[in-house]
C-alpha cells in the first residue's frame, strides 16, 4: 500500500520548552483508519502539528505523497488543504459569525468563484448532517454540532487525510457515537483519517492500525489486537488495555478460552466462548438465523420503511450513519440500535430473530461485506437483503443501493 | 450574566425581513428623532416602534419594559442639569438653597421634556434595530455598503469571541460566588481583579488558538462571504416608505406644540 | 457613562464624528499594514477586542453601572497605539449599543471620541510618562486607569456642554455636568483604577 | 441512613430559556457515593448549582441536613462552604496567579487568620498530592494536576459534601484513575461525593447509587447494577450499556451463564464464567492461594519496603491512593498495578502468585474488608497480611495502619 504521509526519526522542541518529539517514525497508508493512542503530553498534538507543517521538525523528515513537505508559503498553503485538521476544541476552531461563513472561511480563502463555495459548503454540511444550519450562530450550537461545523469547515477543503486531534472529547455517548460513525463514512469514501485519542476503548473498536505514543516517541505500531495485547507496554504509555481484551486475557489466564486472536467486539467475544464450549468448528444451530434487511434511505420514503417493518417479521430497527439518522428522525421510525448497528443485528440473527437496517447509498456494500465476512469466519451462513430490491441497470426510477 | 439583545434577535419572529429595511426604518426614525423640534414625533416613534417590536417581532413584553430602565440613570442626571440651566420663558419652580436657588423656567422644562422623548424615541429605534437584526445580518449589509474589509473582518472576529469570552467570565464569576468570592466590599475588589486577570489570561490564549485555527484553515487574508439576505418584500418596502412619510408629516404638522 | 441615542442634537452629533474619523481612518490604516506584515495581528486584536468588551459589560462590584472601558482601550493603546486602540473602542461601542442597549448609533462619534480617544491617549501618556521616570508600575498603572476614566467624563461633559449651554453660557453648564458626574464617577474610577492594577499585578505574577 | 440533601420536586427554567429541570425528586444519603448519570443537556449540572444555592428553583424545594434552604446571603455562605462544587474545567476554577493563592480563596474570603489558612490550604494541598506546589503558576501544570489544584480549593473550606460536574472529563485514563482514586479516598473520610458523568463505565464501577436523568427528569434511581442492566432506559437517556454488562446479557441471551446479580468488574466476570463450568459452590482449587501482602506508606521507609518485595515472594506491586503513589514514585518501586488494584491482586492471589499493596493508613482497613468479602463470597479463603506488623499499643514508634 501506498504511503501517503511518512514522517522519519522527527525530533521538535518547543521554544524554551522541552523536547515534545524525540525521533518519530511512522508512515500512514493511503486510505487507513489510524489511531494514535497516548496519555496527554504524550507528544500526539505535536506530531500532528508536524503533518500540515504547523511546525517545522528540528531534525528528521516529513513527507506527503511521496515528496518532502516544502515550508514555502504556497506549498504549505496546498498541503493544508489536502491535510485537514480538526481541533480538539471546536470553539477555538470555529472563526466566523454563522455556519454558513464559518464553512466557507476555507473555501475562501482558497480563492474559490462564489458558486463553487456554495456547492462546498452545501456538500460539507450535508455530510456532516447540518444541512439547514447555514444562518445559525455558533454560540446556539450544542457541543457535538459545534463539532461538526469544525469538520465541515474542514471537509469543505476536500481535503485526501482528515486529522482529528480527540475527536469524542467532551462529548457525550450518543454524540460520540455519531462523530465515530461520520468518521467512518468519511473512510468509506477513500479518505485517510488520522486520531488521536487517549480511550483506548474506542481505538481499538475503530482503528485498523495503532501507534502508540508515550513521551515523544513511539512505543509500538501494528493491528490493534497486537498493540493492546501487550500489556507492559501499555503500562509503559500509561493506559488502561481495553476491558474486553482484560477480560479475555483473564479466561485464557483461567483456561477457559484458548488464546488466538482476541475478540475486539462483544460479537466476536460472544462466540469466542461459544465455540470453546460447543467444539471449535461450526456454531450449533439453535434455530433457523434471522435475516438482516438492509434499506437504502436515499431511495426510498417512510411510508416504504413503515410498510417493510410490518410486513416482514422486524423485531429489531437499527440506524447506520448520520443520514439514515436524521432520516429516522424526521419519519418517527422507533431505533433500537444506534450504535455498533451491524454486529447488534448478526447477533439477533444467530438467535433467530430478524432486523432492519436503515443505511445510506454508500454505507450499502460496506454492510453486506461485513456480514458475509462474517458468514464466513463463523461458518454459520446469515442471510442479507437490500430492501426494496435494487431495479436491474437501465430501468427507470432511482437505484437504491447504487446511488 | 444577562442574555444580550442579539440572542433575541436571533430568534425574533421579523428575522426573515430583510434586514436592509429594517436597518434603514431604524435608522431613519432616529434621524427624525433627534431632527425633530417638538416632542409629539419622537414620542410617536417610541410608542409605534414599540408595538412593532413587542407586537411583530414577538420581544417579551416584561424584558422590553426592563431594557426601557437602561438609559435611565443617564437620562434623569443629565436632564436635570438642562432642566436647571436652561432658561427663558416664565419661572416654574424656585428651590432656595444655601448658597444659589434653583429655578425651572418654561424653556428649561421645555428642553428637558424634549430630550426625554428624543432619548426615548431614539432609544426605542435602535432596540427596534437590536432586537429585530441579528448582527450576522448587519456583516451583510456591511459589506453591501463596502464597508472596509478589514473592519468587517475585525468586527466578525470580536463577534465571534465576545461569546466565548462572556461564557467563560460567567463561568470564573459562578465558580468566585461558589468560593464566597464578592462577600465584603474590599473582597469583591480583589474578587474582581483576580477575575479580569484570569479572563486576560484565558482570551490571550484563545487568541494563539485562533491563529492556529485560521493558518489550519488556510488563512490568506481573506474572510467571510456576505449570506444571502432575504429578498425585500414590497410589503414591507412600501409600509417603511409609508411609515417614514406618516413621522415626517407628523413632525411638520407638530413642530410648534411644546409642553408648556 | 454613555451619552445615549437621542440626546445630541444637530450639528454635535456630527461634529463628533467628523473629529474621530481621522483617528480611525489612520487606525484602519494602521492595522492593514500591520496584517499585512504579519496575520496574527488580526486574531489578537480581535480577541483583544472581545476582551474589553466584556470587561466593560461586566457590572463593577457594588457600584451600579458599568464598568466603562478607557482603561480597557488603554489597555490596547498601550499595545497597539492608540489609533488602532481607537478602531477597537469604535467596535466595542457598536456591539454594546446594539447588544447592551448602552449608548447610541448617532451619539457614537462622541462616544468613541471620549472613551475610545481621549481616554486612552491618557492612559497611553500617563504609562509612558510614569514607566519613563520609573516610578512602581502599579501606582502607574492605577493612576492611568483612574485618570484615564475621570478624563473620561471631563470629556463627556464638555460634549454635553457644548450641546447645551443653557442660559450660563458653556463654562456654567460644564461645571455642572462635570459636578453632577464627578459624584458618580470620581469613585467609579478609583475602584477601576485598583482593579487595573489588580489585573495588571496579576498578569506580571505569571 | 440520614439524607443529607434532598430535593423535592423542582423545577428549573433558566430565564428567557427551556426548562431545565421537570420535576426533580432525590435524596443524597450522608457518606455514600452517588453518581448522577446522563447526556449533555439532560439537567445534571442545573442540578448541581440547585445544591448549593446559586439558582433557587421556580417550585419544589431543597433541603440541606433536614433544613429547607434560606436564600439568605449568610444563609447561603454557609451553605457553599459545606456543599463544594468543582467544576468541570479547572481553567474556570482556577483564578489566582499561584496555586497557594488560589487554594487560600476560599478560607481567606472565610476570614480565617494567616496561620489557619495557611494550614487548611497545607492540609488541602497534601489531600490531593500537591504539596510543594504552593508558588507555582497553575497554566503551567498539566490537566490531571490543575483538577487536582481545583478540588484542593474546595476541599480548604472543608466542606460536608463534594460535587464533581464531570470529574474525567479531557484527562487520560491514568490521571482519570487517579482522580477517581482520590474521590474514593475523601469519600473514606466520611464525607459525601456526588459526580455527575456521562461515562456509564465509570458509574457502574465507582458508584453506590446511581441517578438516571434525562431532559430534566430522573428516569431511574438505585444501585449501579440495576439501574444499567434496564437497556431500554438507558437507551431513552441516549448512553450505552456498560460493555461488560452488555456481554454478560449476550451471554444470559445464549445460555452460556444464568441470569443472576450482573458482574461489575472483570474479576467478578471471570468467576461468574468459571462457576458455571465448575459448578456453582466452590471453585476448583487448582493450586494454592497467593497472598495479599499489605503495606503501609505513612509508616515505613523504601527500603523496607524494598527489603519486603526481595524476602517474600512477591510477584505483583500495586499502589492504592495518591500518597502510595507518590511513595513509589519517590522510592522508584517499580509498579504492576495502578487503578483497580484491590481486584487485581485478588485475581493473582487465585493463581497462586503473591502481591504487595502499596496504600496510605486509611485505606488499610478497607482493603482487608474488601478481601474478606470476597473470601467469603466466593468460598476460598484468601490471605491478607499487613506488613509490617502493626507493633502493640504503647510500645515506642509510629503505629502503622492506625495513624
Amino acid at each position: 500500500m501506498e504511503g501517503i504521509l511518512e514522517i522519519q526519526n522527527a525530533r521538535y522542541r518547543y521554544p524554551h520548552g522541552p523536547e515534545a518529539l524525540r525521533g518519530v517514525s511512522i508512515r500512514i497508508v493511503q486510505g487507513s483508519k489510524v489511531a494514535l493512542v497516548g496519555p496527554n503530553g504524550a507528544g500526539k498534538s505535536t506530531l500532528f502539528q508536524l503533518f500540515n507543517g504547523m511546525i517545522r521538525p528540528d531534525a528528521g523528515t516529513v513527507s506527503f505523497g511521496g515528496a518532502p513537505i516544502e515550508y514555502t508559503a504556497r506549498a504549505l498553503r496546498d498541503l493544508r488543504r489536502r491535510v485537514g485538521l480538526v481541533f480538539q476544541n471546536p470553539d477555538v476552531q470555529i472563526i466566523a459569525p454563522t455556519v454558513y461563513q464559518d464553512v466557507a472561511f476555507g473555501p475562501v480563502n482558497l480563492g474559490l468563484a462564489r458558486d463553487a463555495i456554495d456547492r462546498a459548503v452545501r456538500d460539507a454540511l450535508s455530510a456532516v448532517g447540518l444541512a439547514g444550519y447555514e444562518k445559525r450562530p455558533p454560540h446556539h450550537l450544542s457541543g457535538g454540532e459545534k463539532k461538526r461545523v469544525a469538520i465541515a469547515g474542514i471537509l469543505a477543503m476536500e481535503p485526501d487525510v482528515l486529522v482529528f486531534d480527540e475527536p469524542t472529547s467532551s462529548l457525550d455517548p450518543a454524540s460520540s457515537e455519531e462523530i465515530m460513525e461520520l468518521l467512518d463514512e468519511l473512510a468509506t469514501d477513500g479518505r485517510t483519517i488520522i486520531i488521536s485519542t487517549h480511550d483506548v476503548e474506542l481505538a481499538y473498536r475503530w482503528a485498523d492500525h495503532v501507534i502508540l505514543m508515550e513521551q515523544g516517541m513511539v512505543l509500538a505500531r501494528g493491528s490493534p489486537e497486537e498493540v493492546f495485547a501487550d500489556h507492559a507496554l501499555l503500562r509503559a504509555a500509561r493506559l488502561k488495555p481495553p476491558r474486553i481484551l482484560d477480560l479475555y486475557h483473564e479466561l485464557v489466564a483461567r483456561g477457559i478460552v484458548e488464546d488466538r486472536t482476541p475478540p475486539r467486539s462483544v460479537l466476536a467475544f460472544t462466540d469466542c466462548i461459544e465455540q470453546h464450549l460447543h467444539g471449535s468448528s461450526l456454531r450449533t444451530a439453535r434455530e433457523a438465523a434471522g435475516t438482516v434487511y438492509i434499506c437504502n434511505v436515499d431511495a426510498v420514503d417512510g411510508d416504504a420503511v413503515r410498510r417493510l417493518i410490518t410486513e416482514r417479521p422486524i423485531g429489531h430497527t437499527g440506524a447506520m450513519g448520520t443520514r439514515a439518522k436524521e432520516f429516522a428522525n424526521r419519519e418517527l421510525i422507533l431505533l433500537d440500535f444506534t450504535y455498533g448497528v451491524i454486529d447488534k443485528c448478526i447477533l439477533k440473527s444467530l438467535i433467530g430473530e430478524s432486523s432492519l437496517i436503515l443505511s445510506s447509498g454508500g454505507m450499502i456494500d460496506h454492510t453486506h461485506r461485513r456480514i458475509a465476512e462474517y458468514s464466513a469466519e463463523s461458518g454459520r451462513a446469515l442471510i442479507a437483503v437490500t430492501v426494496p430490491e435494487p431495479m436491474p441497470p437501465g430501468s427507470a426510477g432511482r437505484l437504491p443501493g447504487y446511488l | 450574566m444577562h442574555r444580550l439583545l442579539e440572542d433575541f434577535a436571533q430568534e425574533n419572529a421579523l428575522r426573515d425581513v430583510n434586514p436592509g429595511v429594517k436597518i434603514l426604518l431604524g435608522l431613519a426614525s432616529i434621524l427624525l428623532c433627534i431632527s425633530s423640534p417638538g416632542p409629539v414625533t419622537p414620542l410617536f416613534i417610541a410608542v409605534s416602534l414599540s408595538a412593532a417590536t413587542v407586537g411583530l417581532a414577538r420581544i417579551p413584553p416584561r424584558f422590553y419594559a426592563r431594557l426601557l430602565l437602561v438609559p435611565a440613570s443617564f437620562a434623569v442626571m443629565s436632564i436635570a442639569v438642562i432642566l436647571f440651566l436652561t432658561g427663558g420663558g416664565a419661572v416654574l419652580v424656585s428651590i432656595p438653597l444655601p448658597i444659589f436657588t434653583l429655578t425651572v423656567t418654561t424653556g428649561g422644562a421645555n428642553l428637558a421634556f424634549l430630550l426625554v422623548a428624543r432619548v426615548l424615541g431614539g432609544m426605542c429605534s435602535l432596540f427596534f434595530i437590536s432586537l429585530t437584526t441579528p448582527m450576522t445580518d448587519i456583516f451583510t449589509i456591511m459589506q453591501r455598503l463596502r464597508f472596509p474589509t478589514v473592519f468587517i473582518d475585525l468586527a466578525m472576529l470580536i463577534y465571534r469571541f465576545i461569546f466565548v469570552v462572556i461564557d467563560e467570565a460567567g463561568q470564573i464569576y459562578r465558580s468566585q460566588r461558589m468560593r464566597l468570592g464578592y462577600g465584603t466590599f474590599s473582597e469583591s475588589i480583589r474578587s474582581f481583579g483576580m477575575l479580569a486577570g484570569a479572563l486576560f489570561l484565558r482570551t490571550w490564549e484563545s487568541g494563539e488558538h485562533l491563529v492556529r485555527a485560521m493558518d489550519a484553515r488556510c488563512y490568506d487574508g481573506r474572510f467571510g462571504l456576505p449570506d444571502e439576505a432575504p429578498p425585500v418584500s414590497p410589503t414591507w418596502a412600501l409600509g417603511v416608505v409609508l411609515y417614514l412619510g406618516l413621522v415626517a408629516g407628523i413632525s411638520w404638522t407638530t413642530a410648534t406644540i411644546t409642553l408648556c | 457613562m454613555h451619552i445615549m441615542e437621542g440626546f445630541l442634537p444637530s450639528p454635535w452629533w456630527e461634529i463628533w464624528f467628523l473629529l474621530s474619523i481621522p483617528f480611525i481612518v489612520i487606525g484602519l490604516y494602521q492595522i492593514n499594514r500591520l496584517v499585512k506584515e504579519n496575520r496574527e495581528t488580526l486574531p489578537l486584536l480581535a480577541v483583544a477586542g472581545a476582551f474589553v468588551f466584556v470587561l466593560s459589560s461586566l457590572k463593577l462590584p457594588s457600584v451600579t453601572g458599568s464598568c466603562s472601558h478607557p482603561t480597557g482601550t488603554g489597555l490596547g493603546a498601550i499595545l497597539f497605539g492608540p489609533f488602532i486602540a481607537s478602531v477597537l473602542g469604535l467596535i466595542v461601542l457598536i456591539y454594546q449599543a446594539l447588544f447592551l442597549a448602552h449608548g447610541g448609533l448617532t451619539t457614537l462619534g462622541a462616544n468613541v471620541f471620549s472613551m475610545g480617544i481621549a481616554g486612552p491617549i491618557v492612559a497611553y501618556l500617563i504609562y509612558k510618562a510614569g514607566t519613563r521616570a520609573g516610578i512602581n508600575t502599579y501606582v502607574t498603572v492605577f493612576f492611568a486607569a483612574a485618570l484615564a476614566d475621570l478624563f473620561t467624563y471631563v470629556v463627556t461633559s464638555v460634549q454635553l456642554a457644548l450641546a447645551f449651554p443653557g442660559e450660563a453660557g458653556f463654562f456654567t453648564a460644564f461645571q455642572a455636568f462635570a459636578a453632577i458626574f464627578a459624584v458618580t464617577q470620581v469613585p467609579l474610577a478609583v475602584i477601576e483604577g485598583a482593579v487595573i492594577a489588580l489585573v495588571f499585578k496579576y498578569i506580571v505574577q505569571l
